[in-house]
């Protein structure tokens, strides 16, 4: 068990050391938002998130023109990753245009 | 295990076109949190996502140096969401904004389960890594997918807060068994296919359950808390497709939504603890007996003598919360305005960060009935120029103007910045009862001499009020 | 040459999102620093770079026994690799020492 | 370039210790850049260093599995470095801190610079992705090296500020043939090793000539980029050995190391630009005929009557700047503060974060002559309490207290952020001249009716001052 960790570690190393860099630098970047901005900055990062429709799209594009099970289920993940991202970008658009009318300071 | 150790692709403008898109990440959320550069980021998040999106169809290429096909399907898809999305994102009001977000973080998270599902379908003796990280991304995925339904919900009002006697131990138990059937599948003790899906369905469970109990008040933080586990669900597709893109920006959303969430408790001064196990916020009722107990006798104001007090005022500020959001009485809020400053008073309003229920709930509400925003005062601006004020207006306020958060250090709130409204000459509170707001806790200011209650619905009052003002 | 270049790029790919995320990091994680503390920061980084002592290490480790000049040019760059650590954490420690004191509001 | 694509050891162990080296470089850095938590930041960066060094000693093993050897000359070269380099560093004075770190940036420098070399030496028909990484890590090394040994002479006195004439377009023209010189050797024009090492001795010259004409008292910035420098050659090693912990803390100084050199520039109110091509503060001579030019006439004010002023006011404000650094006075102004305060008068410090020569100095200055950091009060905090301040007492400084940075916007230093002495009683400035400072602009202060000079060196007059109070 923890040899095949070790072996995991080592084979994966530069993307958990992406992975690290990734959770200091999203610490970072957002720690010194105004408590306006939270709903909106929610709301953009949930539409960031939404590039798990990249996975979708692969599973999809892979997936053998027989395997139906695969198709439909796929469909259904790009069909909801882009929700997610295109809903998300939209809203929180829509969103910071209220806001912004507010700026000017 | 070898499969992970490859590069995904061996061409390098996909590969570029992933390094450009987690770079726009980075500064869509960096500019995300500045009000300046907010909208600007958000475009620039938007644009790298869509080129990666773009050259993943056109340029993916799997080991064996085949492209990806289904063209007509992903297409199809995609249109479909976009349109769907695009529509319900235009369409939905201001106020309902929290509820779509939760929708969208649920589609996200069900996208992330359903890949797991093909893989695991499609893989039927996976490396024990690469079923570690399949598990993985299911339960997350599913967790978020279930949660965020339950917070969408409860948002718009069809599912009510409820408290499960035990529910603690409940969770606690549907915890622990999603740990140790994934276990049993990824140590491969088990090949029987139920148990897989006998783990999502136990971690749909865990997420319903999980945000059944919190107050619908603290959705906002629940959201941005399954939101970061959405991220996290993503990351778990980018180690199993080894695409940095997915990685960077599934992660990115995992610790910045993170730190939003400690952060926005921290704006309305609890721990997440607190939210999670519902300390104050879910107990309306437990809360309202409080209201009860009287600490001396509150001062009650005519609608008449409102509006004569405000006509001759000089400085009048209205401070907005929870209740005018209730009362759907923004509008009727910018009529009174207007009537004031016809008469030459000089109206502005008093913005508390946190007042409603979602962070800047006060900002939509009052742009969305159109009242200027020059009006609109920071609280830092607004505790400056209160001394200033003749009248001050609560309209459906609460914890935002309460008094303990500065003078009683045994208080639930103290330490929370509020809008010192004791600092000006009269103080007119509109609410409907005595009851305690969100924090259900006692307001002292009820009761200072400063300070008249003038009870009632928030739209009621201020049509009376509006119409009293044209007589004076 | 392009092609080259493309081929570096691929194949270095991970290392190169490392790079980039260090680079966003490096500023992010700096940019409140106030200017009491701009020397002894500068002081710290440099220590910090002194991290290139253990290439110094690795080729002086891997140098044979007969090449006197790898084995004097890399006793060299050790030496002044761990004058660069070492040297800086201490005179950094030491600044910090002083200004400590101020400390305190 | 195959080799880039191992990782650079299989060693799980390795690779974990390299990544929290990783960790604790971004921790440290962070922590460095808070008051509060800068001394364990530089401890923790110091930790993952020491781990990082020792695990590569006796857990790296190349691609043919064979550890490292010649312990024997690694372990006395460690021992070398370490005696002689806590012994300089605990041995160096404050105020020569910055040479010290500028010697051990050039350290750094010239250890990059040395790993090239052999690399260069050792392996004679390197693939042309790993000769472009050796032959940049080696022009960055020397231009480092260079530069801060020059950096180093010009602030311990030994080299003074000289321009060349013409001297911009010879460096332009040397960093052509760096440039030229590589391209041919990294393209394979040329096998010819005369050409490597020509490379060597054009960026050598490069460093020194790029320093050389830029006035000594802009070291501090010149130091913190040729810092950054000597980080973005370490990340070339990284490169070279595919070793994570040298490319993160590289790359981390290289960032880190620009935006601090930007921030220094910033915080003097000068653009980095202007620093480099040496626009104000390269001509100190040039500066010094602008003190003829009167503008008025400055009021003297007679030791005698200093002395008397400053013991009867209740409240005293010394403003420490360069000139008191020059004159070594610390200790004596410590001595006049000390008698005040024996006199009942109240006495503070107010410091202004660029005074001095390098951020902090002022500090540094003073807490080497024991003065309590209770009395320095930061910029801020002494502009807040300069209202009841009956008389200020300016000890060589200029810039900091010149009413131009707010009243003229023609001036270059307009926008620097001053010490707002005006507002006090009185001011006494004490200065060998009407010279200008660091800026070499007019101080319109010295003409000011609230203002009096008392000219003369800093210790001297300080020396007289405190005898002179004895005897009120
Ligand atoms: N903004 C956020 O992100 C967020 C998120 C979650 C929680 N919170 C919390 O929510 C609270 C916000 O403070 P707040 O002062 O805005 O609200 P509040 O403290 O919740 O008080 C709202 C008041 O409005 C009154 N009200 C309700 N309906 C009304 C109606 N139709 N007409 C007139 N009055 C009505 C209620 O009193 P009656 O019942 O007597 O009418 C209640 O006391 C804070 O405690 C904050 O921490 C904020
Ligand atoms: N702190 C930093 O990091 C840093 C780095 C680089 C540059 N700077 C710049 O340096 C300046 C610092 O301002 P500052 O007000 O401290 O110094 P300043 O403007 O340079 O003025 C120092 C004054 O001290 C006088 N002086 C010199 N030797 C003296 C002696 N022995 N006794 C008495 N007086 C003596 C000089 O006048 P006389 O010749 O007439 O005596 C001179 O006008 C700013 O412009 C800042 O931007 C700061």
């Amino acid at each position: 068990m923890i040899e095949q960790m070790l072996a995991f570690f080592n084979s994966n190393y530069h993307l958990i050391t992406i992975v690290i860099l990734s959770i200091f630098l999203g610490i970072e970047v957002i720690s010194r938002v105004p408590a306006v901005l939270h709903t909106p900055l929610m709301s953009g990062a949930n539409a960031i998130h939404g590039v798990v429709i990249i996975g979708a799209i692969i599973v999809m594009g892979e997936a053998h023109e027989g395997d139906i099970l695969s198709l439909i289920l796929g469909f259904l993940a790009v069909v909801l990753g882009t929700l997610n991202v295109v809903g998300g970008f939209v809203v929180t658009d829509r969103m910071l245009e209220m806001f912004g009318k507010k700026k000017k300071k | 295990m070898e499969q992970f150790q490859e590069l995904l692709s061996t061409n390098p403008f996909l590969l570029l076109s992933y390094l450009i898109g987690s770079i726009t990440f980075i500064m869509g959320l960096k500019m995300l949190s500045h009000p300046d550069t907010a909208r600007k980021g958000n475009m620039i998040a938007a644009v790298g996502m869509t080129l990666s999106i773009f050259t993943t169809i056109f340029l993916y290429k799997n080991h064996n140096g085949e492209g990806l096909h289904n063209y007509g399907w992903i297409f199809a898809a995609l249109v479909i969401g976009t349109v769907v999305g695009t529509m319900a994102a235009k369409k939905v009001q201001m106020t309902a904004m929290p509820e779509m977000v939760s929708l969208f973080n649920g589609m996200g998270g069900a996208c992330a389960m359903l890949i797991s599902l093909i893989e695991y379908n499609g893989d039927l003796a996976p490396a024990p890594g690469k079923l570690l990280i399949i598990v993985l991304g299911m339960i997350i995925g599913t967790v978020s997918f279930a949660g965020s339904m339950i917070a969408w919900g409860k948002l718009n009002g069809r599912i009510k807060d409820r408290t499960i006697p035990g529910g603690q131990v409940i969770n606690f138990a549907i915890f622990g068994a999603v740990i140790f059937l994934s276990a049993m599948v990824v140590g491969g003790y088990t090949g029987n296919h139920a148990v897989f899906y006998a783990i999502l369905g136990f971690a749909a469970l865990y997420g319903i359950l999980f945000v059944m109990p919190i107050g619908g008040a603290d959705m906002p933080v629940v959201i941005s808390l399954l939101n970061s586990f959405t991220g996290v669900a993503a990351a778990f597709g980018g180690f199993l497709y080894n695409n940095p893109v997915m990685l960077t920006g599934g992660i990115l959303v995992g610790s910045a939504g993170t730190i939003l969430t400690i952060l926005m408790c921290k704006a309305m001064n609890r721990s997440l603890m607190n939210v999670l196990i519902g300390s104050f916020g879910a107990k309306p009722g437990a809360a309202g007996p409080g209201g009860n107990k009287e600490q001396g006798n509150a001062k009650e104001i005519s609608l008449n003598d409102t509006a004569v007090l405000m006509a001759y005022a000089q400085k009048v500020m209205i401070i907005p919360g929870y209740g005018l959001a209730v009362a759907q009485a923004q509008h009727t809020c910018h009529e009174l305005e207007k009537v004031l400053t016809e008469k030459g008073v000089e109206v502005s309003y008093g913005i508390h960060p946190v007042a409603g229920r979602m962070p800047g709930h006060m900002n939509v509400l009052l742009a969305e009935a159109d009242v200027p925003y020059e009006k609109l005062l920071e609280m830092e601006d607004a505790n400056d120029q209160m001394g200033g004020v003749n009248v001050v207006m609560i309209l459906g306020a609460n914890d935002v103007v309460n008094p303990a958060a500065k003078d009683d250090p045994s208080s639930p709130i103290y330490g929370m910045p509020i809008l010192e409204v004791e600092k000006a000459d009269h103080v007119i509170v509109n609410k409907r009862s005595m009851k305690p707001g969100y924090a259900g806790i006692e307001n002292e200011l009820f009761f200072r001499p400063k300070t008249s209650m003038l009870f009632g619905d928030a739209k009621k009052v201020l049509q009376d009020l509006v119409s009293e003002l044209k007589n004076v």
